[in-house]
């Protein structure tokens, strides 16, 4: 039915205030005598994270430890804050690399693009969230401290899995 | 001894608290030095034996006229401007000198006076036995529910009109 | 000199009293002038409870009377004020003068 | 309640008063219902014509119940009723007091019972008149009033009743006010009055500053210690209390309102201005009888005004055409009888003739009021503009009203004072004590005047009912005699003129029994009176001036009457006049007579222009001149003040506390210094 | 026994200042952290659990915090109020304390304690003139930050205070009426049951003065600024209030005053409704001081603990009672609460001032005698007139709901609010 506008209409002339307190009392004493808390111990207890959570940022490495990044700079490209910063450079080889590599976590909204259109599938969002740090530059997580990360990659959500099974 | 330390400490922050109000260019400067002197007066009134016009000094002035006049300053905005508030300087040379003559004319008075007539020593036990046997609120209550009960009946019906009056002066007329 | 509370309350009235009819003459902005009389009736509220002690609680009764009728001037008088301050755009007390001949 | 059996039973039980306050009451109601109904029932006859006298009757019923109890009591003091206190303000203490004492129950019973007849007469004759409602609520108001006057216990009260009779009297001597002469009638009577008002004021301030209370009983009971007996304090109160009761009881010299008064209605003109409200000043001197006492100065004044206003005025009544007019000056003259006897002493004398007075005079004014009220009936119907009261358009009348013409004929032989009718008792017993007191002049000027009243009243009655009728041809056939509600008064009136003299006869008399009961039923109340005036040499000489005892001035006085009655009827009876349209003014003596001595022009030559012109001055100098100029003055001095202060005036709060500060400190140095 | 003197006095009422200062900082210490975890039980959490045994050091923590964080002092403030605002918030709220009666009285060698600290001869009416103090703090808080969210508050602060403090003196009437008298300690003995005495009611006030307690409450809720009342700091439309600008210990003192004046608020209720330090269905702890300074009653050092445990648990629950309200009720909107305030409490107030009038006179006239069935009386009295309030009165009346205000104001003109029936939704 378009066009049409709930309205709720508040009883005025039968509501007493007084009786309605009472009951949103009683309401919360129950939940305040409940014995089953929902609180999590938290330095304690961690949370059960999701795999598809998206956290900060690791770089994959070869297996000789090697970023797996080929400097092609679409991460930077596509992402929508701007906290990427790449130089690429080429070795002696003729492969390209990272000469730099930064990412600003603190600029960074974790939408993921950049795992997502990595061709290499170097850069990606882990499964972590706990990096306090002391002062803002800490926050500009260079290249060595990329792939010195160790939480996992998050997973990427997957058209033909829609619910990861 | 307490009692001389106490009065000197009230009067000297009714005093200073009086001054500092007129001196003040900040009207809520001046309306907060008032209500302290407004409190020290009424410690006065409780070292005087009126307790229960101290309490209602306190109630009556600071707790709602004071707070009145505060609500007026901040709904007006009135409490920064501060350069025209002040007269010049003659008019202020004037007020020193009235103020002085005035106050040096009551003192000289005063102190002419006999003091006996003040504080007869009967006199006071008589009002203290008065407030002993009904307590402080109960021996002005006599006075003030019998021989002053006219009085007292037609002071509600001031309020009541000083109420309405209020409301009609203060309301915004439709446009 | 020896003073008793009684005498050194009523200089303390008196003084009081200078200091209101002071700011009076001296403060432009109504509400201020408005407080210096409310500071000039409390002089005279405790010179009142002065002789109360000597005179009996009949004075008291007087004191009473002089906050109620303080109250209700506060509410008049500052009604007046919002009520002129919307009209001139301000208390000044000397542009007040819709009353002069 | 008291049963009537009882009430005639004599008991030594002291005299309580009946229903006292309904006594004023009733006809008190009645005003208001009548004064009222004037709005509402505009047409209405019935109602006013018996509320009005029904209340009047009531009270007299309640009069004579009350009558009846004081009788059967013991002789006792005055029993005075407080209703209410009327004014309280520093010593003053003044009471609705009502004073019920035998001279104020015989007054209300002839005032009640004059009254009850006359208000019966007045349904008959203002049955035609448009005012019939305001009529009866004034006269009902009258009644009220003049009961006030007559039951106050103290001079406030008295003069309440006073000024309330004052007033309706102008009411209804201006009843028609459409008629301008009528209407500035009632003004004349109203500021005459207030002369004598005036002397009644302040010889009420008088006593209270001399006694510190207005009531009649502190005040006698005080007077002989309290006032040097012939003393000036005493003179002047008892002089300014004459001066009231002349201009109430119409003696010289301010009668003159009197005859004016004639242009009210006659039954009013027969209450007021002869049976009651007249007699007011007698009744006062009576009342206050221990002041006169002490004063002999004003007795003497009293009984000779009172003796010079009965010959004048009875002279003057012997040339006037109204018959209204000559019972006017009848009355006056009565009057002067009155007060010659309460003057000299003789106070159950004058109470007795006002009593008989008012019972003829009432009985003579009704029937003029019937003669007029034919005549203008007669007129009225060929639509003739003559003057009904003239009597030189009547004449003849006895065929055509035969009763009017009967009673009226006892009336004026009770008025001229032929044994055994009730103006000879009283009459005769005035002029012999007038003698038998010694004095002397007095005596001979009330024979004199005794013998001119007769005089006139056979020329009335001869003018009247007698001889060849006047009216005219056209109006002749219309005469009729009046309805029974106006002739029944006039027979009842007629009995009380005949028997109403029989209440005191004296002991002189032969054959007839000697009867005491108004000198025994008055004696308490006249009794401090006559000590003090027996006390200082009042004694009666059982003989008149020229020698001979009273039966044998009583048989002189009646047989002189009635000779000349009889000359006055024989020369009168054949006598033919012009019809009034006609007549000419008479010259000579009788001219100055008719002219009433000019005496209207005199008082308007002496008082009232130099008044005028004085007032004129007045008005040009000091109201225009000085209290106008004055005024002005001050307004423009109030105005340059003003300017002045207006330059103190800055509208800043500064300023003005800036002056109350100097002011305040002013005052304080005042002190300091 | 003889009350103390001279130096014993003083000495005794300094320790008392001490003792009764240091209890109430315990106090407002322990009530935030009731408050935290009252609200968390309500919410289905545990609350503070962390530091020290149940979380109970997290108050420590707390204070270590408000006085290590970093004080920002916004421009353009002045600087004297913006300093001065808190103490002023403070300040009242405890010296508040000053003339509580929190236990019975104890002998001691130098003469009977009274455990009050300052018996002041105008009793409550102190405490209505302290309380209509605290509103300085807000508005000084208020106008100093030279802020428009904190001028806001501040203005919306001052009129609520005010307000309510009609509303709130003209509830203590009844009690007034009742005791006869306004020193404190005699309203806590008129609650108690004694053989004989001039006005003991046998029941506490909450019985035969439902009504008015219920007010007092409410307006002392309102009073304090608490939820649902808390309108001067309203965070969803003004930010913070009047404390917008405040940080640190500055913050924290308002902090502290809040919880201060929950706790007075609460002691009064105590004192005044719910029998003060009186043990309920124990008649060994009426003891009580004459003005002529006899005492009734035997007082002992162990029965002034236990009544001042008896006053300590009622004060403390009423407390935990307003947390919970607090967790369970929104705020108000503010039309709402003036509304409730000048509206509905005075006038009830006022009727309920002449029918308690007009009951004890007639109960006077009946000569019943001070007591049981006296109070009896008036409790069924006061049974009716909150029925009558509960279920006749209060239909949507007390507090409107927006609708219906929008549909009064616009008058049927403003475009008329057809209510659609759920039937027809969808």
């Amino acid at each position: 039915m378009p066009g049409s506008v709930k309205m709720v209409v508040r009883p005025e002339s039968s509501a007493s205030y007084v009786r309605a307190i009472t009951k949103g009392l009683g309401i919360t004493l129950k939940h305040m005598l409940e014995p089953n808390k929902a609180t999590q111990q938290y330095p304690d207890e961690k949370w059960e994270l999701s795999p598809r959570l998206r956290g900060t940022h690791r770089m994959a490495t070869h297996e000789d430890g090697r970023a797996k990044c080929v400097g092609c700079g679409l991460c930077p490209t596509v992402c929508p804050v701007n906290c990427i910063k790449l130089i690429p450079a080429e070795d002696e080889n003729g492969e390209r690399y990272a000469a730099v590599y930064e990412i600003d976590e603190f600029r960074c909204i974790f939408c993921g693009f950049c795992q997502e259109v990595c061709p290499v599938e170097a850069i990606h969002l882990g499964v972590h969230y706990e990096n306090a740090e002391y002062s803002r530059e800490r926050w500009v997580y260079d290249l060595e401290r990329l792939t010195e990360l160790d939480h996992p990659f998050t997973a990427l959500w997957d058209p033909f899995d829609p619910a990861s099974e | 001894m307490m009692e001389a330390f106490f009065f000197l400490l009230f009067a000297v922050m009714a005093a200073g608290g009086a001054i500092m109000m007129i001196a003040s260019r900040n009207p809520v400067s001046s309306l907060m030095y008032l209500v302290l002197a407004f409190f020290a007066l009424s410690g006065i009134f409780v070292l005087l034996d009126a307790h229960f016009l101290a309490a209602v000094q306190v109630i009556v002035y600071a707790g709602a006229i004071m707070v009145l006049f505060l609500f007026v300053i901040m709904l007006l905005n009135l409490g920064h401007r501060e350069d025209i508030d002040m007269r010049g300087h003659l008019a202020r040379l004037v007020a020193l000198v009235a103020g002085s003559a005035l106050f040096a004319a009551v003192a000289a008075l005063v102190l002419r006076g006999d003091e006996s007539t003040l504080a007869s020593e009967e006199s006071r036990l008589a009002v203290e036995a008065m407030v002993r046997a009904r307590g402080a609120v109960g021996a002005l209550a006599e006075p003030l529910f019998t021989s002053y009960l006219v009085p007292f009946e037609l002071t509600s019906l001031l309020l009541l009109v000083a109420i309405v009056g209020a409301i009609v002066l203060a309301r915004r007329r439709a446009p | 000199m020896n003073l008793d509370i009684e005498s050194a309350s009523l200089i303390l009235s008196a003084f009081l009293f200078a200091v209101g009819t002071a700011g009076v003459l001296v403060r432009r902005n109504a509400i201020i002038v408005f407080m210096c009389v409310e500071l000039m009736l409390n002089a005279v509220n405790l010179s009142l409870i002065v002789f109360s002690r000597s005179l009996g609680l009949e004075a008291q009764v007087l004191v009473f009377f002089v906050m109620a009728v303080a109250a209700a001037e506060a509410a008049v008088g500052l009604a007046i004020i919002i009520a002129i301050f919307r009209h001139y755009e301000g208390v000044d007390v000397d542009r007040f003068n819709l009353l002069r001949w | 309640m008291l049963s009537l059996p009882l009430l005639l039973q004599e008991t030594h039980a002291a005299y309580v008063p009946i229903l006292p306050a309904w006594i004023l009451l009733l006809p008190l109601i009645g005003a208001v219902v009548n004064g009222f109904g004037a709005f509402i029932w505009r047409g209405n006859k019935v109602i006013p014509g018996v509320v009005g006298p029904a209340a009047v009757i009531g009270a007299f019923a309640i009069v004579v119940v009350n009558f009846l109890a004081m009788r059967g009591a013991a002789p006792h003091d005055p029993t005075i009723v407080s209703l209410w206190t009327w004014m309280a303000a520093g010593d003053l203490r003044v009471g609705v007091d009502l004073q019920f004492d035998q001279l104020s129950m015989l007054m209300l019973l002839v005032v009640t019972g004059v009254s009850s007849v006359i208000h019966v007469y007045s349904i008959g004759y203002m049955r035609e008149d448009p005012g019939y409602s305001r009529y009866f609520a004034y006269l009902n108001l009258f009644v009220f009033f003049m009961l006030v006057l007559v039951l106050g216990a103290n001079f406030a009260i008295t003069f309440v009743g006073w000024e309330g009779v004052g007033l309706c009297s102008y009411l209804l001597i201006g009843f028609w006010y459409e008629n301008r002469e009528f209407a500035s009638a009632g003004k004349k009577a109203f500021i005459v009055n207030r002369i004598g008002d005036f002397g009644f004021l302040v010889a009420m301030f008088l006593v209270f500053v001399h006694f510190g209370t207005l009531n009649y009983e502190t005040v006698f009971a005080s007077a002989p210690a309290a006032l040097a007996y012939g003393g000036t304090v005493v003179t002047a109160i008892t002089l300014f209390l004459f001066l009231g009761c002349t201009g109430k009881s119409a003696q010289i010299p301010l009668y003159v309102w009197l005859p004016d008064a004639m242009a009210g209605p006659t039954p009013v003109s027969a209450l007021i201005h002869a049976a009651t409200m007249v007699t007011a000043g007698v009744y006062l001197v009576a009342r206050t009888s221990v002041l006169f006492a002490m004063a002999p100065v004003s007795q003497a004044v009293v009984a000779a005004v009172g003796a010079g206003t009965a010959l004048l005025a009875a002279t003057i009544a012997t040339q006037q055409y109204d018959i209204k007019k000559v019972l006017a000056y009848s009355t006056v003259s009565q009057l002067g009888y009155m007060f010659v006897a309460v003057g000299i002493g003789a106070y159950t004398a004058g109470i007795f003739h006002l009593m008989t007075h008012a019972f003829f005079k009432a009985l003579l004014f009704l029937g003029s009021g019937a003669v007029i009220h034919a005549m203008h009936h007669a007129y009225h119907e060929v639509q003739s503009h003559e003057d009904p009261n003239d009597m030189r358009n009547q004449g003849g009348l006895k065929g055509y009203m035969p009763i009017t013409f009967a009673t009226m004929w006892v009336g004026t032989l009770a008025i001229s004072g032929i044994i055994p009718f009730a103006g000879f008792f009283s009459k005769d017993e005035i002029i012999w004590y007038t003698g038998a007191y010694g004095y002397g002049i007095l005596w001979g000027i009330a024979l004199v005047a005794a013998l001119l009243t007769a005089g006139y009243m056979t020329r009335l009655m001869v003018m009247t009912f007698h001889g060849e009728n006047r009216t005219g041809a056209a109006a002749e056939p219309h005469l009729h005699e009046v309805p029974a509600v106006m002739w029944i008064p006039l027979a009842i009136l007629a009995v009380l003129s005949i028997v109403g003299g029989w209440v005191n006869i004296p002991d002189a008399l032969p054959v007839l029994p000697a009867v005491h009961a108004l000198h025994d039923w008055l004696h308490p109340v006249f009794e401090p009176a006559r000590g003090i005036l027996e006390a200082h040499g009042l004694h009666d000489a059982h003989s008149s001036p020229i020698g001979g005892g009273e039966a044998m001035w009583a048989g002189i006085s009646t047989v002189a009457a009635a000779v000349v009655i009889l000359l006055t009827f024989r020369a009168l009876v054949h006598r033919t006049w012009k019809p009034a349209a006609e007549a000419t003014d008479p010259t000579g003596l009788a001219g100055v007579l008719y002219n009433k001595w000019y005496v209207d022009e005199l008082y308007d030559r002496v008082i009232v222009l130099p008044l005028l012109a004085l007032w004129r001055g007045c008005w040009r100098i000091v109201d225009a001149g000085l209290i106008d100029g004055s005024i002005n003055g001050l307004a423009a001095g109030t105005r340059a003040v003003g300017w002045i202060g207006s330059l103190f005036q800055t509208g800043r709060v500064a300023t003005y506390m800036f002056y109350f500060v100097t002011g305040v400190l002013v005052i304080l140095a005042t002190f300091l210094l | 026994m003889e009350p103390m003197t001279g130096t014993a006095f003083v000495v005794a009422t300094t320790l008392k200042i001490l003792v009764f200062f240091v209890l109430l900082l315990v106090f407002v210490a322990l009530s935030t952290y009731f408050e935290r975890k009252i609200a968390g039980f309500i919410q289905d959490r545990s609350g503070p659990n962390r530091v020290g045994p149940l979380g109970l050091l997290q108050v420590a923590a707390d204070g270590l915090k408000f006085i290590l964080k970093e004080e920002v002092e916004p421009g353009g403030a002045n600087k004297k109020f913006f300093f001065l605002a808190p103490v002023l918030g403070l300040v009242p709220a405890t010296v508040l304390f000053a003339v509580m009666p929190f236990a019975s009285p104890v002998p001691t060698r130098w003469g009977m304690m009274e455990m009050i600290v300052a018996d002041v001869p105008v009793g409550f009416l102190y405490v209505l003139a302290i309380a209509s103090l605290g509103v300085y703090g807000i508005v000084m808080a208020g106008w100093a930050s030279n802020s428009k969210y904190s001028f806001l508050g501040g203005l919306r602060g001052s009129a609520q205070m005010v307000s309510y403090e009609v509303a709130l003196a003209m509830s203590l009437v009844p009690v007034l009426m009742l005791v006869g008298n306004v020193q404190m300690p005699e309203i806590v003995s008129a609650q108690q049951n004694f053989a004989a005495g001039p006005a003991e009611y046998g029941a506490w006030f909450f019985l035969p003065l439902m009504l008015t307690a219920f007010v007092f409450v409410v307006s002392g809720l309102a009073e304090t600024g608490r939820v649902p009342f808390d309108l001067a700091e309203a965070e969803g439309e003004l930010v913070g209030g009047f404390h917008t600008e405040y940080s640190s210990m500055k913050f924290g003192m308002f902090f502290l005053g809040e919880y201060a004046h929950l706790i007075t608020t609460a002691a009064l209720i105590t004192v005044f409704f719910l029998g003060g330090w009186d043990i309920p269905f124990w008649q060994g702890d009426n003891i009580r001081i004459l003005a002529d300074g006899t005492v009734i009653g035997e007082p002992t050092w162990w029965k002034t603990l236990l009544t001042f445990g008896a006053f300590g648990v009622k004060t403390l629950l009423l407390v935990l009672f307003f947390m919970w309200l607090r967790w369970t009720i929104p705020r108000f909107r503010y039309d709402q609460l003036m509304d409730l305030g000048w509206k509905v409490f005075i006038p009830i107030m006022m009727a309920y001032i002449m029918v308690m009038g007009l009951a004890m006179y007639l109960l006077d006239e009946a000569g019943v005698p001070v007591g049981l069935q006296y109070s009896g009386a008036l409790i069924v009295l006061n049974l009716i007139m909150m029925g009558i309030l509960i279920w006749v009165v209060d239909r949507g009346t007390i507090v409107k709901g927006a609708t219906s205000n929008t549909r009064r104001r616009a008058g049927g003109i403003r475009g008329r609010i057809t209510p659609t029936t759920p039937s027809e939704v969808d």
